[in-house]
């Protein structure tokens, strides 16, 4: 049988993705075996052009030099699939859509630095076709494989997209909104992660991104209700759960 | 105790894209087993274990037992992959499941079908089971519509047994597109299901049974006309959709009000389904099927 | 007049995206330049107006490699700003954190993008294939080094579970000790570990007398402290590093540069051997006696030496990991229950901890609310960046002969005989494991 | 019905000696007033003065996550997984658990369509029942569940220093081992203060939920503006369906390995997730939010009830102190109750 091909592509992001592939420790060998990984620079220096078959493209789009990279792995793609939440919602980077790039970058650069055009962080799919989301900050290792594993039998996996809370009440866990009147995202935010963090007794911040109908307004009143000061809310909705597109939706849900 | 999600291995005996992306299966039965009995109208589980199940007709009619025939339209993820399958190639079944036609019911009467594009896949399990069963059952009519003359299912088929006499049978199209089977000399005609009925098809109304399958729309002018028509709610069966993940009235995404789509239907009759919540709203004065 | 540009658009093996520009003029280097082009996310910028709570969520995602230092550094900072005192046991877990990803950190490096450079190959999975046995050694050490970070973190990147002044769940007893069986198993790899390390052929492309600055450590050989020492006999407090590493914007890259007294410095591995070396003990110190007579000291400035100064970081990492568990395991909770209401102060706080690759420095103003007014990043890839356009210079200049097809280099270079000029500076800029979302964050 | 009187001293002996075979789960404190049912270990541990536990029993015959078969690569047969052979004892189970658990025996032995998972692990679980007193969320008592009339093994009734045990099965009389016939039987002043304490606990109910006209006020009501409001605040989190002893729904799902093997699995799901009623091709039976919060409502109380002959609530109240945004699921009732009582008295004007 034909490997399957796979291209292994970073824009803007933390690498964290990619190195969920690496951090397979277990699974590495096979991975190896079953699949080709081509453009996985991180890891080989054998960088083969051409077509792949589905490409993981990990990071945001935040410089021009990000754009062009992206329109020409979708050219060589069959199937792109926006890998963590950078490159599905834009992630971190795309957090404050409220202050313009530039005053972003004379913040970090100052007046010295060589303009360089900054631009709005924003995810793959404002820009091309995006077949499957594989969300997570990072991407969660089971769910990587399960991809793969999918991907070799021809399809895409089925990944659910209920928010963290559905996790969070199957680990019996106590809710922190409720016993701590604390900000959790997990009504806002998708699962699949196991409610990592509630189970850590930490407040889910969000990192898999909003699920499809995120109420932000409801959570919003919810925790004011709960006497939550409505800047603390706003900053942490702002991490994840409101990325690119969204922010304005939270923004005019929120008073 | 028998474990009623596990599928049983069939083997596909044919296969062919009946039209664009809609596949005809042809199955039989993994090796020491028969194929199950069932009634039209009842469907199965279809699977391929690592991709995922959807609910799928039974095309094919009990009267002839040898395999089982279903048509699978490519919608989705399952859908897709068992597109790529061929002959020889194992396909998980589980089934029978739901309820088919009140055949007692039925015994007797004349039998108006009524399809809508893909509904026709059901639909005709029960047309052949009418037809190999003449000595129970009154005149047989079906009527057909698609939206374009591409979407014709069992054209052939339909258009010999309209000619044979066995059955009286209209095709009707909305659109007629280039390679399509719209043939105007085979008696199609071009419109809606709804323009059939306008004609005086059946001799008595109120005794016909009805059976009738389609798409929401489908369902909203085709009930309005029928009752106008003088048909009887309670001879009215349609049938309806819903998610589906077991089949077994368990899993909870078919309930409806207070019922199991995928045991107590996919069938209802228009009493049935107007007693239901969420299934028939009145609007504009007019029924409105969910489905 | 014979010009020559040699420009390596994409290295590869490093993480991000960097490239490397060469001219020469008649044989002579003219420029230099490390072009970093990954793209910016404006972190110091993104921080300003979030809450001390955020921080470390934040921050963290600067780079997926080292993480935990961000995290952690992050929460030193908001505790060096609130006056938090942070109980034993934490400030042990914290460690143990630490030292699980330089575990998988060197693990990565040392055996996934250098190795297949000595051996040959284009990538490790390529390696793998004909060592499987080494490819498993490495493979086991980088798993321990995650298994540490999932069971103390809560994830082996991005870890959730470090907060402000404490953990939101302390891992188990069982969690524990599994863990601790696991680096004995670890520990005991460690022979064949420095043997494997202690065999290769390092090829010595410089000694050029380098300036090495590393957090310095009394009491053992450490991640955290707040005091860096140089290599020059000076040593700083945390309060004085942004001054003394004095970053700054250069125009040919998105990663800002620094230099100490006007110079370039180097921080990591090699720098804390060498600043350090003398606090390690047991198998740690024997491993590095051994480097030092097989492939020379790691002071003298050859970056090559970076590699073996991580292959002893491993050991002592297994080393370390082990007391501290002994010590969880044994001594339970910590001196003082950790504090969970924190209460915001105005002022500053700064984070220092040894990363992966060096020193990193984390700076936030705060005001009464404990909202972030300012914040300065210094990361260790960005104070390398300087030090590796040096040391490619002074190689560019020493084997800099050109030949019609390329530049050749002295057949006297162990494994990177008769490599192109190119190749060599891919293998010194690897050298320094550059992480370079770090240094562009 | 024979009930013997057990003096609580020997509970210790007595429940290290169940778990020598079985399988033991007992409530134990998580948090400062949660608890959950977790496997005995330490008898310290044991908190019997509990109100109710995050997740209700079903956990323990209708995991959250449950493998259905799996195949290996290459294989032509399914393979289902083994439960352990042990049997499961929970002990402390409250009356309104107890009768959830009756709910999900007739749910799913339903439809002649029995669900073979559920069944086979029914079949190893015994129930021992406690007594228990009533908060501000119970209201098991308007729900027709403050007693269990069967449904257990054996049932305690706390009596301060002993309790009186109602034996309910065979099983139960196994699970007292030597004792089931060396204790002795309740006396009739035994039985005096067993009523006297039923009797104090029936009073202890603050909540009360008049289900009389609760079928008619819910179908009547099927445009009532309640709905939309409740929708209004809905979080759809599903936390009040997940953490509900007779809430039942599930998804399935299939996963694969990089070695080839699948497998097919089923989670706990919840109608008031957005996409519960989606089909392929994306379309909704159930957009709306409030459409979503009135089927639970309404498929809870009454269509269960129409299909089953009971609705499918226990008044075990967790849904009500689960709810992050406070949605109280006797006071939605209220209200339809209220707007038809409106609805009535507008008329008659
Ligand atoms: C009683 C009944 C009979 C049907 N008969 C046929 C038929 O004969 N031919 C045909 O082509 N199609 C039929 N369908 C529709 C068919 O079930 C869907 O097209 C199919 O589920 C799509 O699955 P997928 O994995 O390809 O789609 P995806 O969109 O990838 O998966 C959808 C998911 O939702 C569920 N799901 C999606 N759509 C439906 C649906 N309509 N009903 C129930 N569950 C659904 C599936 O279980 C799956 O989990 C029937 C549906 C029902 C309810
Ligand atoms: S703690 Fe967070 S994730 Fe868990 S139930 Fe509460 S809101 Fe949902
Ligand atoms: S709980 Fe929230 S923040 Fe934590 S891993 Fe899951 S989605 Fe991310
Ligand atoms: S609906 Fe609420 S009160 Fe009723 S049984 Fe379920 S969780 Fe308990």
């Amino acid at each position: 049988m034909d490997q399957l091909v796979i291209g292994i592509f970073g824009l803007t992001g933390c690498a964290g993705d990619q190195l969920t592939i690496l951090n397979c420790e277990d699974e590495l060998l096979l991975i190896a075996e079953k699949v080709t990984m081509k453009s996985f620079n991180m890891a080989s220096s054998r960088e083969l052009a051409g077509r792949v078959e589905v490409a993981l493209v990990e990071g945001s789009v935040c410089q021009p030099e990000d754009l062009a990279m992206l329109r020409e792995i979708r050219e060589r793609s069959r199937h792109l699939v926006a890998f963590g939440t950078c490159a599905a919602f834009g992630g971190m980077a795309a957090m404050d859509q409220r202050v313009h790039p530039e005053v972003l970058r004379d913040t970090v650069y100052g007046p010295d630095g060589e303009p360089f055009e900054a631009i709005r962080a924003r995810p793959l799919s404002s820009f091309v076709k995006v077949d499957f989301v594989l969300p997570g900050c990072p991407v969660e290792k089971g769910q990587l494989l399960e991809t793969l594993s999918c991907l070799l039998k021809g399809s895409f996996p089925d990944i659910a997209c209920t928010p963290v809370c559905a996790e969070c009440r199957s680990r019996e866990n106590l809710c922190i909104v409720l016993e701590r009147d604390e900000v959790c995202c997990g009504a806002l935010t998708r699962g699949g992660c196991g409610a990592r963090c509630p189970s850590l007794d930490v407040s889910c911040a969000g990192c898999r991104g909003p699920v499809e109908d995120a109420y932000y307004a409801v959570n919003a009143d919810l925790l004011k209700g709960r006497g939550i000061d409505r800047e603390k809310i706003r900053k942490k909705m702002m991490l994840f759960s409101a990325p690119a597109g969204m922010g304005e939706r939270l923004e005019r849900e929120f008073d | 105790m028998h474990n009623p999600y596990l599928p049983e291995d069939w083997t596909i005996m044919a296969m062919r894209e009946e039209i664009e992306d809609h596949f005809f299966l042809e199955l039989r039965p993994p090796a020491g087993s028969r194929v199950w009995e069932y009634t039209p109208g009842q469907f199965c589980g279809v699977s391929i274990l690592g991709i995922g199940e959807a609910p799928i007709s039974l095309s094919s009619s009990p009267t002839r037992p040898e395999t089982l025939q279903m048509c699978i339209r490519k919608a989705g993820r399952l859908t897709s992959a068992v597109s790529k399958l061929s002959v020889g190639d194992v396909l998980g079944l589980r089934g029978p499941l739901g309820k088919g036609y009140p055949l007692e019911q039925i015994q007797g009467r004349d039998v108006l079908i009524l399809a809508g594009g893909l509904g026709m896949v059901p639909l005709r399990s029960l047309m052949t089971y009418v037809l190999d069963n003449p000595e129970r059952f009154g005149r047989l009519t079906v009527l057909y519509g698609t939206r374009t003359d591409l979407e014709f299912l069992f054209y052939d088929e339909l258009t010999r047994l309209g000619k044979s006499g066995r059955a009286e049978v209209e095709l009707i199209t909305q659109e007629v597109r280039p390679g399509g089977r719209y043939r105007p000399e085979n008696g199609d005609r071009k419109g809606f299901v709804t323009d059939l009925l306008a004609g005086g098809f059946c001799r008595s109304p109120g005794e016909t049974f009805v059976a009738m399958c389609g798409p929401p729309v489908f369902y909203r002018y085709a009930v309005k006309t029928l009752l106008e028509k003088g048909f009887s709610k309670a001879l009215i069966f349609m049938s309806l959709e819903r998610r589906m993940e077991c089949g077994l009235g368990k899993c909870g995404h078919c309930s409806v009000g207070y019922r199991y789509t995928c045991v107590e239907g996919p069938i209802f009759n228009y009493w049935d389904a107007y007693n239901t919540p969420e299934l028939i709203e009145i609007r504009e004065g007019q029924p409105w099927i969910n489905s | 007049m014979l010009r020559k540009r040699i420009e390596i658009k994409h290295l590869t093996r490093v993480e991000g995206h960097g490239g490397i520009t060469i001219e020469l003029v008649d044989g002579t280097v003219k420029t230099v330049h490390m072009d970093i082009l990954e793209g910016t996310r404006f972190y110091e910028a993104l921080l300003k107006g979030k809450g001390f709570l955020e921080a470390a969520a934040i921050v963290s995602r600067v780079c997926g490699i080292c993480s935990a230092s961000h995290a952690v550094t992050a929460q030193l900072a908001v505790e060096d700003a609130f006056g938090i005192r942070v109980d034993s046991r934490t400030v042990r877990l914290r460690e143990l954190l630490l030292l699980g990803e330089i575990m998988e950190s060197h693990a990565l490096h040392l055996f996934f993008l250098l190795l297949p450079d000595y051996m040959g190959y284009p990538s490790a999975l390529d390696m793998a294939r004909d060592h499987p046995i080494k490819a498993k050694m490495g493979l086991f050490l980088k798993q321990l080094g995650n298994r540490i970070q999932e069971a103390v973190g809560g994830r082996a990147i991005h870890p959730p579970n470090v907060m402000v002044g404490r953990f939101g769940k302390v891992p188990g007893r069982q969690v524990l000790s599994d863990l601790l069986a696991c680096v004995e198993d670890g520990l005991a790899l460690t022979p064949a570990l420095v043997d494997l390390f202690a065999s290769l052929e390092v090829p010595v492309l410089l000694e050029e007398a380098t300036q090495y600055l590393a957090l310095s450590s009394r009491d053992g050989y450490r991640f955290v402290s707040r005091e860096i020492a140089a290599t020059d006999g000076k040593v700083f407090q945390a309060s004085e590093f942004s001054r003394v590493c004095n970053e700054r914007v250069v125009a040919h890259s998105h990663a800002k540069q620094s230099l100490y007294s006007d110079r370039p410095f180097a921080v990591g591995a090699q720098s804390r051997v060498v600043v350090n070396g003398g606090e390690l003990t047991g198998a740690a110190a024997e491993a590095l006696e051994r480097f030092v007579s097989a492939q020379g000291g790691m002071g003298r400035g050859n970056p090559i030496s970076n590699s073996m100064a991580q292959a002893v970081e491993l050991v002592h990492a297994l080393q370390a990991a082990k007391e501290h568990l002994v010590d969880i395991l044994t001594n339970g909770a910590g001196d003082a229950p950790p504090e969970t209401v924190i209460e915001p102060v105005k002022g500053t706080g700064i984070g220092l901890t040894e990363a992966p690759r060096g020193i990193l420095y984390h700076r936030y103003d705060f005001d009464d609310n404990g909202i972030i007014t300012e914040a300065d990043i210094i990361t260790p890839t960005a104070q390398n960046l300087a030090n590796i356009e040096r040391d490619m210079r002074l190689v560019a200049e020493r084997f800099g002969e050109i030949s019609a097809d390329g530049v050749v280099l002295s057949p006297a270079m162990g494994c990177l005989a008769n490599r192109d000029l190119s190749f060599v500076l891919q293998v010194i800029a690897r050298a320094y494991d550059p992480c370079i979302s770090c240094s562009v964050h | 019905m024979r009930i013997l009187r057990f003096h609580k001293s020997h509970l210790e002996v007595w429940l290290d000696l169940i778990a020598e075979t079985a399988d033991l789960y007992v409530p134990k404190k998580a948090g400062e007033k949660a608890h959950r049912f977790e496997r005995y270990e330490d008898f310290q541990e044991v908190d019997l003065s509990y109100t109710r536990t995050i997740l209700p029993p079903k956990k323990f015959l209708f995991p959250p996550e449950e493998t259905l078969f799996s195949r290996d690569a290459g294989s032509d047969s399914y393979h289902v997984p083994e439960i352990p052979d042990r049997d499961v004892v929970l002990f402390g189970v409250h009356p309104c658990d107890i009768n959830g658990i009756r709910v999900l025996d007739v749910f799913f032995g339903s439809f002649d369509r029995p669900d073979y998972y559920y069944q086979r692990r029914r079949k190893k679980l015994r129930i021992v029942g406690h007594s228990c007193m009533p908060d501000e969320n119970c209201f098991c008592q308007s729900m027709d569940a403050e007693t269990a009339a069967s449904g257990f093994d054996l049932f305690l009734n706390d009596m301060g220093d002993h309790y009186l045990v109602t034996l309910g099965t065979v099983e139960g009389d196994l699970l007292l081992g030597d004792r089931a016939d060396t204790l002795p039987e309740a006396t009739a002043e035994d039985m005096t203060e067993l009523m006297a304490g039923i009797r104090r606990r029936r009073e202890a109910f603050t909540l009360e939920l008049d289900t009389s006209i609760v079928p008619q006020a819910v179908s009547l009501h099927q445009t009532d503006p309640v709905w939309e409001e409740l929708g209004e605040k809905c979080l759809t989190c599903g936390c009040c369906s997940l953490g509900c002893p007779t809430c039942t729904c599930f998804n399935i799902r299939d996963t694969n390995t990089l070695g080839g093997s699948a497998k097919r699995s089923r989670t706990w799901d919840a109608c008031l997730y957005r996409d519960f009623a989606t089909v392929a091709g994306g379309y909704n039976f159930r957009p709306n939010r409030g459409r979503r919060v009135q089927h639970r409502y309404y498929h809870k109380q009454v269509g269960f009830a129409q299909s089953f002959g009971q609705p499918s609530c226990v008044g075990c109240g967790r849904c009500i102190k689960m709810c992050p945004t406070g949605i109280h699921f006797v006071e939605v009732f209220r209200a339809l109750q209220e707007n038809s009582l409106k609805q009535e008295m507008g008329r008659d004007a």
